[in-house]
């Protein structure tokens, strides 16, 4: 889609994933599920309550890294939305999912070219997706990567497409 | 700037928000013939079957309008568009001007010709008002304790979801359904076949390749006929066959073409700053390359938001228009996009068409993809619907899959299956 | 005269020097004076000048002032002098009996020349024969110790407060064009003559207030070209450096003191092309001549004196001059004292070198 | 042979009530210690391949892991201690010789932590690094005797010099030995601290010819990657003549480490071992060496300082003399304890002398014969924090290389089995799965930081006795007092005992 818009695209802070230095130990994950728990203690959380992990990790042979939203600025996942929980905030740009009014239908799932929306891994009907850990500054799967492999960075200009 | 937007779902609130992507001041006029606040339609379902409070149907919070500064005439009609006035007369007797206006009527439940189906049980399914009197039959079978039984005619995604609804509801349902298959339009034989025999374990029964001639019987008991000569009692039936454009007779300047109203990229209609956008409009297929009316919620408010972008003196267009759909019934994810059975003459020709597929029935899964010259456009996933908005990405994107065919299908499908380049393109966007 | 050895000599004092640059001679009581304004920078545990100038008669040879425990020692070193050098005079140096000074060593001075014949088969200068005469008698002859042998110049210094010193040696006898003087506040030895200041080799004297903390970096550099450091004092490895430097290395002075107080890296990087070039490959190859620590010195010599301070200026340092006189001395009022207003009074910055020289000669 | 007595070395405790079962052990053990075991839908481990390199204690998020020693006694027996049994054991099924990896641990006298330093205290004010300039900065390379001038008054015959912000060198590590990643860490630490570190006989990766300039490239007996190109593109080259891990012999890389880009490194097939032969074959006597290190000079048209490395041994001073005589201008010394990525544990642990005593006596020996201050003096072997290199110093050195600090830093935890490749932290391996798990931004930030630590350190302790340049250390051993060491060592250090 061809847009017009008042603003430039919204500058923003992203998570970027460096695959050279992926490890794909998953410990993005283990601390994206504590980071999202009632508790926020890291073995309640894995231990009695039910959280699905935001960030996505593929991996194959040598080479891994860690995917969340990409909280695109045309965020296809929210313009879908069927019952409207699925936002992009026009001031931090990022893009969260109201999960009381998440029906799980899943339409943000077949929008979203990244592939980075899940089902909630216990049968709920709500989606779980990457919300950049907005009350702690800094998303939790990067100030917990072992490697520096996962940066939170507004990019310049010349970074975009290239690593 | 004066906006005036006839319609109050997906495309009219699309446009609503791309208005005010360029424009936070000029004056926005949405008139709606329904009652309601801004709700979704796709959950009509969701509510008839108990799964979601009316509350929660609203697609935008209780402060919408004032937060976007928008006056909403609900429960009004236009009865009159006077383009050389740029002047509205509605059904209120209120005349309303615009400089720029949006026709997002949406699209209107077809009903065929049927003998006595007039009669009050038998209902539509696209409006909060259906799934209201629905509920209000039902409520009544129940204080009757009456063992309900429902008849729907059409297995396309409306009846479905009223199907699934009203077994949640309790009550027993079959479905009629002309064609061979269920869900004809966007699934193909072995994933019709793999959820119909789910949706029978949930208790729905089909009747394929068969019709409704006529309805008989009283309000509290209709006898549904059918064409080929069977009977079916029930207590209530749904009309589930199509959506046809809500074309409104308000002016003669506009050009319909076969099924909707002809748009061009930019929204524009025949007619000068008269836009249309959504299930009323005739927009562009990207992978059939015609112009066709695709009645789907995203493809609604896609074209909304470019229309207001352009009703604001902006200059966006949409041309990424193709099916999709995601839907579950029982737990069972679907998702499903583009040309998902290429024309068997397509394929006889050798025009480049190549299928993929795989499944386990077992699982209850089944995935397709159909690439057209190295290129996808469509997918089934069924019951395996994971990361399935890649593949709908790529049908955007266009690109050669040429190396990647034999990963398409697999679980591992994903960022890492692309070239390093390519991964790197999309994931570094800034 | 005790001395304990082996222990690293660590003491505070006071330092002064009159100097007249046209060589104009004046006796020993303006410097006794200057000193004896900073009394109580000593504590009475050594004292000392030196004088130059003060031989004109026997400029052509090298003035030993030698103290001896015991008649004995006079007679080995007689007998040493006699082998290695024709000596020209040798008299016992006139004192002044005084209360403060308990037992004065025997206290002799000898203007030898060197043994042609020994010299010639030795190979080396005079300066050096006589240096490595003097090294061998202050290490090995029990007893004795040679507290100067420059040529027209002398040093007196003994156990006492320096004015004590100056009085015992009757120093206003003297006429000299430069006179360095130094009150001692030892905080680890008892005192002995031969520890006492000015330390001189030939005609090089230092007298120094305050201790080095690269010692031992500077003593085990000096010791690889064969210096002997038997004194265990910071002044005795300024004089060699000084020495060693100046005239076995021939480095110019001006270079030399940027060896010994070197300008910090941060001024180096400062300084034009040339000049950092030369600073930074004099720290390069002299890096084990830095003294390191607090210090202030003035090196007397035959053409005059250089006063210097430590790179930080961790001791105090100050000159006047007055027409053709300069004063140097830990005190303001050690100057005052002598000339009430010089023309000119200063603070040298630390490092920063004061260089007084005779009128148309120059090191 | 199917009995094996091999027992587990180390026993993995895990605390279930902890354990989140996230795998994350599992994923991160080459060892294969850690596993799922789905029957009883918990993890578990198999001791016997632990190391105890602490990968897994680290990165556990629950911290619901604790390694112990295997509690596992022998009849107590002073002579036949457990090591000592099991080494016979593992050799009696292998016939091989035993392998180690990392520096001599066996508990003999550490003569750094039998000095002390000097502070000031009254009679001289000691000074304060924060407020006062502190200069570390140091040069290797011959030093003339007497600078000479020219016309315009500048000095002309000044050699080649290494100019160190520290007195601190990353010593030789060879790619092949390490990874990439850690030679690219190491290589970017030394340029943006103002130092120098030493390829060691790994030939020089093309990534890291842009820090030629704090590079020392080294040549050793097998020559693997030495060409013009190489030799010029460091500040300085070294010549290896031995390792105080393994002196007296050669060493020996894997073929399986020797993949395609140690192999175009250096210049060795792909595949195949590089075996370092234990003498150089055209180094059988001194003025052999002499010709090499002018054979060097000349190639790199004497620009480049030479340093000559040895190991510490018996007569050490009699050679660092005869070296500075044959033309090097920085003899590097590597004591007993000097690290290794494979040697002969009996080699390793029994062959050579330490190198506080080494670098006395070898210091004495140039200051003796008039050669201190013409050449440069570096030891390495096993410093371990900044007061060692401040007694290093004060002994007399110039420099000091350090090799298992900086691997520390970049996460070794001293497992000793870097011979093994396949180091858990990414250092001492090839398989780029372990490689990757050094990221050279971190290895870079803490080598730095640790080099920045140990130099503030080295500049209170100078200031605490009252210098403020380095140089003024150098050899200072009025700086240094012993503690326990009897008259003979003491003679050798050239110290005074505490007290004194």
């Amino acid at each position: 889609m061809q847009e017009s818009r008042r603003e430039e695209t919204l500058r923003m802070k992203r998570i970027y994933a460096l695959e050279e230095h992926c490890l794909g130990c998953k410990l993005c994950e283990v601390y994206c599920v504590a980071s999202h728990s009632v508790s926020k203690d890291l073995v309640k959380a894995h231990k009695t309550e039910e959280i699905t992990p935001r960030v996505i990790i593929e991996s194959s042979g040598d080479t891994s890294f860690a995917l969340q939203c990409r909280h695109c600025d045309d965020a296809p996942c929210a313009r879908a939305c069927i019952t409207g929980a699925m936002q992009k905030d026009p001031v931090t740009g990022i893009v969260s999912c109201d999960s009381e009014r998440c029906v799980g239908c899943w339409t943000c799932i077949m929008a979203c070219p990244y592939g980075a929306i899940r089902r909630d891994k216990y049968g709920r009907s709500i989606i779980s997706k990457c919300d950049l850990c907005a009350e702690e500054g800094e998303p939790s799967c990067v100030s917990h990567c072992p490697n520096n492999a996962l940066i939170y960075k507004e990019l310049e200009a010349n970074e975009r497409g290239v690593e | 700037m004066n906006y005036v937007i006839i319609g109050n779902s997906a495309a009219g609130i699309g446009a609503v928000e791309g208005i005010r992507l360029l424009d936070r001041d000029g004056k926005i006029t949405v008139i709606s013939s329904e009652q309601e606040h801004v709700y979704s339609r796709p959950l009509i379902s969701y509510y008839l079957s108990g799964q979601v409070e009316l509350a929660k149907l609203k697609y935008r919070p209780d402060n919408f309008y004032e937060q976007n500064g928008v006056e909403a005439l609900l429960g009004d009609r236009v009865l009159r568009v006077a383009p050389a006035e740029k002047g509205l007369e509605l059904q209120s007797g209120q005349r309303v001007t615009y400089d720029k206006l949006l026709i997002a009527t949406g699209g209107q439940p077809f009903i065929p010709p049927l003998k006595g189906q007039s009669g009050e049980n038998v209902f539509s399914f696209t409006k909060l008002d259906d799934a209201r009197s629905l509920l209000a039959q039902i409520k009544d079978l129940k204080e009757k304790k009456i063992e309900g039984q429902a008849v729907i005619l059409g297995a396309g995604l409306i009846g479905l979801k009223a199907a699934e609804a009203l077994i949640k509801a309790k009550l027993k349902v079959t479905v009629v359904e002309l064609s061979e298959r269920i869900l004809s339009t966007i699934l193909d034989e072995q994933a019709a076949a793999l959820l119909q025999s789910h949706l029978e374990e949930h208790g729905v029964d089909f009747i394929l390749g068969d019709t409704i001639t006529e309805f008989g019987g009283n309000s509290n008991h209709l006898k549904v006929n059918l064409k080929s000569g069977g009977i079916l009692d029930c207590n209530l039936a749904v009309i589930a066959v199509g959506v046809k454009p809500n074309i409104p007779n308000i002016t003669d300047n506009l050009i319909v073409s076969k099924q909707g109203l002809l748009i061009n990229q930019q929204m524009e209609t025949s007619q000068a700053d008269i836009y249309a956008a959504g299930d009323v409009a005739e927009g562009y297929d990207m992978l059939k390359g015609l112009r066709r009316v695709i009645p789907l919620w995203p493809n609604a408010y896609n074209q909304g938001l470019v229309a207001g972008q352009n009703m604001a003196g902006g200059n966006a267009s949409y041309d990424e228009g193709f099916a999709r759909n995601a839907i579950s019934f029982f737990g069972l994810p679907v998702i499903t996009a583009g040309i998902i059975d290429p024309p068997a003459e397509d394929l006889a020709a050798k025009a480049g068409y190549e299928v993929l597929t795989t499944g386990c029935l077992e699982k209850k899964t089944y995935k397709k993809v159909v690439l057209r010259e190295n290129r996808m456009v469509g997918f089934i996933n069924l019951n395996a619907v994971d990361r399935a908005g890649i593949l709908t990405g790529l049908i955007k994107e266009k690109r050669d899959l040429g190396g990647l065919k034999d990963q398409l299908l697999s679980n591992d499908f994903g960022y890492l299956s692309f070239a390093e380049e390519w991964r790197r393109e999309k994931l570094w966007k800034g | 005269m005790s001395r304990r050895v082996g222990e690293k000599d660590i003491s505070g004092c006071a330092i002064s020097g009159i100097f007249n640059r046209k060589g104009l001679r004046f006796s020993g009581e303006a410097i006794i004076k200057s000193i004896a304004l900073m009394r109580e920078r000593s504590n009475g545990l050594g004292g000392g000048f030196a004088a130059y100038g003060i031989y004109p008669q026997h400029s052509d040879a090298y003035a030993c002032h030698i103290f001896y425990d015991h008649l004995k020692a006079r007679e080995d070193v007689e007998h040493f002098f006699n082998k290695h050098f024709c000596i020209t005079l040798a008299e016992e140096i006139p004192t002044r009996k005084l209360k403060a000074i308990g037992r004065p060593p025997l206290i002799w001075r000898y203007f030898i020349q060197a043994d042609r014949q020994r010299l010639e088969r030795s190979n080396l200068t005079e300066d050096e024969y006589v240096v490595q005469c003097v090294m061998r008698i202050n290490a090995q002859y029990k007893g004795a110790f040679i507290a100067s042998c420059g040529k027209n110049m002398g040093v007196f210094k003994g156990v006492a407060y320096p004015e004590e010193i100056g009085e015992f040696f009757r120093l206003e006898d003297y006429q000299a064009y430069l006179w360095t003087a130094h009150g001692r506040f030892p905080t680890n030895t008892p005192g002995w003559w031969g520890g006492a200041h000015p330390f001189t080799l030939l005609d090089w004297s230092i007298v120094h207030n305050g201790e080095i903390s690269s010692y031992g970096a500077n003593k085990r550099f000096l010791e690889m070209y064969g210096y002997q450091c038997s004194l265990m004092t910071d002044t005795e490895v300024i004089t060699y450096l000084f020495d060693l430097l100046v005239r076995k290395k021939k480095l110019p002075m001006n270079l030399v003191v940027k060896a010994l107080a070197a300008p910090l890296w941060s001024e180096i990087e400062q300084m034009e092309e040339k000049e950092a070039g030369q600073f930074k490959a004099i720290r390069a190859i002299y890096g084990s001549a830095l003294l390191n620590g607090p210090f202030s010195i003035i090196l007397g010599h035959r053409n005059g004196f250089l006063a210097l301070n430590d790179r930080i200026k961790l001791r105090p340092l100050v000159v006047a001059e007055e027409q053709d006189v300069i004063y140097v001395a830990s005190e303001e009022s050690a100057i005052r004292e002598v000339c009430p207003q010089p023309a000119r009074l200063y603070f040298p910055r630390g490092g920063e070198a004061v260089i007084g020289e005779l009128e148309g000669r120059s090191q | 042979m199917s009995l094996t007595m091999k027992s587990p070395e180390f026993l993995i405790d895990r605390d279930d009530d902890r354990c989140i079962n996230c795998q994350v052990c599992e994923r991160q053990c080459a060892n294969e210690v850690h596993y799922y075991d789905h029957d009883l839908s918990k993890m578990s481990a198999v001791d016997l391949n632990c190391v105890n390199c602490h990968r897994c204690v680290t990165l556990c998020p629950s911290k619901a892991l604790r390694i112990s020693k295997y509690p596992l006694e022998y009849k107590e027996n002073y002579n036949w201690s457990a090591e000592m049994i099991n080494n016979i054991f593992k050799q009696a099924e292998t016939g091989g010789v035993l392998l180690t990896g990392m520096g001599n641990p066996s508990r003999k006298k550490i003569y750094w932590d039998h000095l002390l330093l000097n502070a000031s205290q009254v009679t001289n004010p000691s000074i304060d690094p924060l407020r006062e300039p502190m200069e570390l900065k140091t040069f290797l390379g011959r030093k003339p005797e007497r600078v000479e001038f020219n016309g315009e008054g500048n000095i002309v015959n000044l050699p080649p010099q290494l100019e160190l912000g520290t007195p601190i060198m990353f010593s030789a590590m060879s790619f092949g030995s390490i990874s990439l990643n850690a030679s690219k860490s190491l290589a970017r630490a030394a340029s943006e601290l103002n130092m120098m570190y030493n390829t060691g006989e790994g030939g020089l990766h093309q990534d890291l010819y842009q820090y030629g300039e704090n590079t020392i490239v080294q040549v050793a007996s097998g020559r693997f990657g030495v060409h013009k190109e190489y030799l010029n593109a460091g500040t300085a080259i070294e010549i290896k003549i031995g390792q105080g891990a393994k002196p007296g012999i050669g060493g020996h890389l894997p073929g399986e480490k020797v993949g395609e880009e140690v192999s175009r490194t250096r210049m060795i097939p792909q595949g195949t071992d590089a075996l370092s032969p234990a003498p150089h074959h055209d180094i059988y006597s001194i003025e052999d060496l002499r010709q090499l290190i002018y054979a060097l000079k000349e190639a790199t048209v004497y620009a480049k300082p030479v340093s000559v490395k040895i190991s510490a041994v018996h007569n050490v001073a009699a050679i660092a003399s005869g070296i500075a005589s044959a033309g090097a201008d920085i003899i590097a010394v590597d004591g007993y304890r000097g690290g290794t990525g494979a040697a002969p544990t009996m080699i390793r642990d029994n062959v050579g002398i330490p190198i506080e005593l080494a670098l006395a006596a070898v210091d004495d020996r140039l200051r003796e014969e008039g050669l201190r201050n013409q050449v440069s003096l570096v030891v390495g072997g096993s410093i371990r924090n900044s007061a060692d290199i401040v007694k290093a110093i004060a002994l007399g050195a110039d420099a000091v290389y350090i090799g298992s600090a900086a691997l520390i830093a970049m996460g070794c935890h001293l497992c000793q089995k870097c011979y093994t490749g396949k180091c858990n932290w990414g250092i001492a391996t090839q398989r780029a799965d372990l490689v990757k798990r050094l990221n050279p931004e971190i290895g870079v930030e803490r080598l730095k930081n640790l080099v920045k630590g140990w130099s503030h350190e080295i500049k209170e302790m100078l200031g605490g006795m009252g210098i403020n340049a380095i140089e003024s250390l150098r050899g200072n051993r009025l700086m240094l007092r012993g503690i326990d060491l009897n008259p003979n060592e003491l003679e050798i250090l050239g110290i005074k005992h505490a007290g004194e």
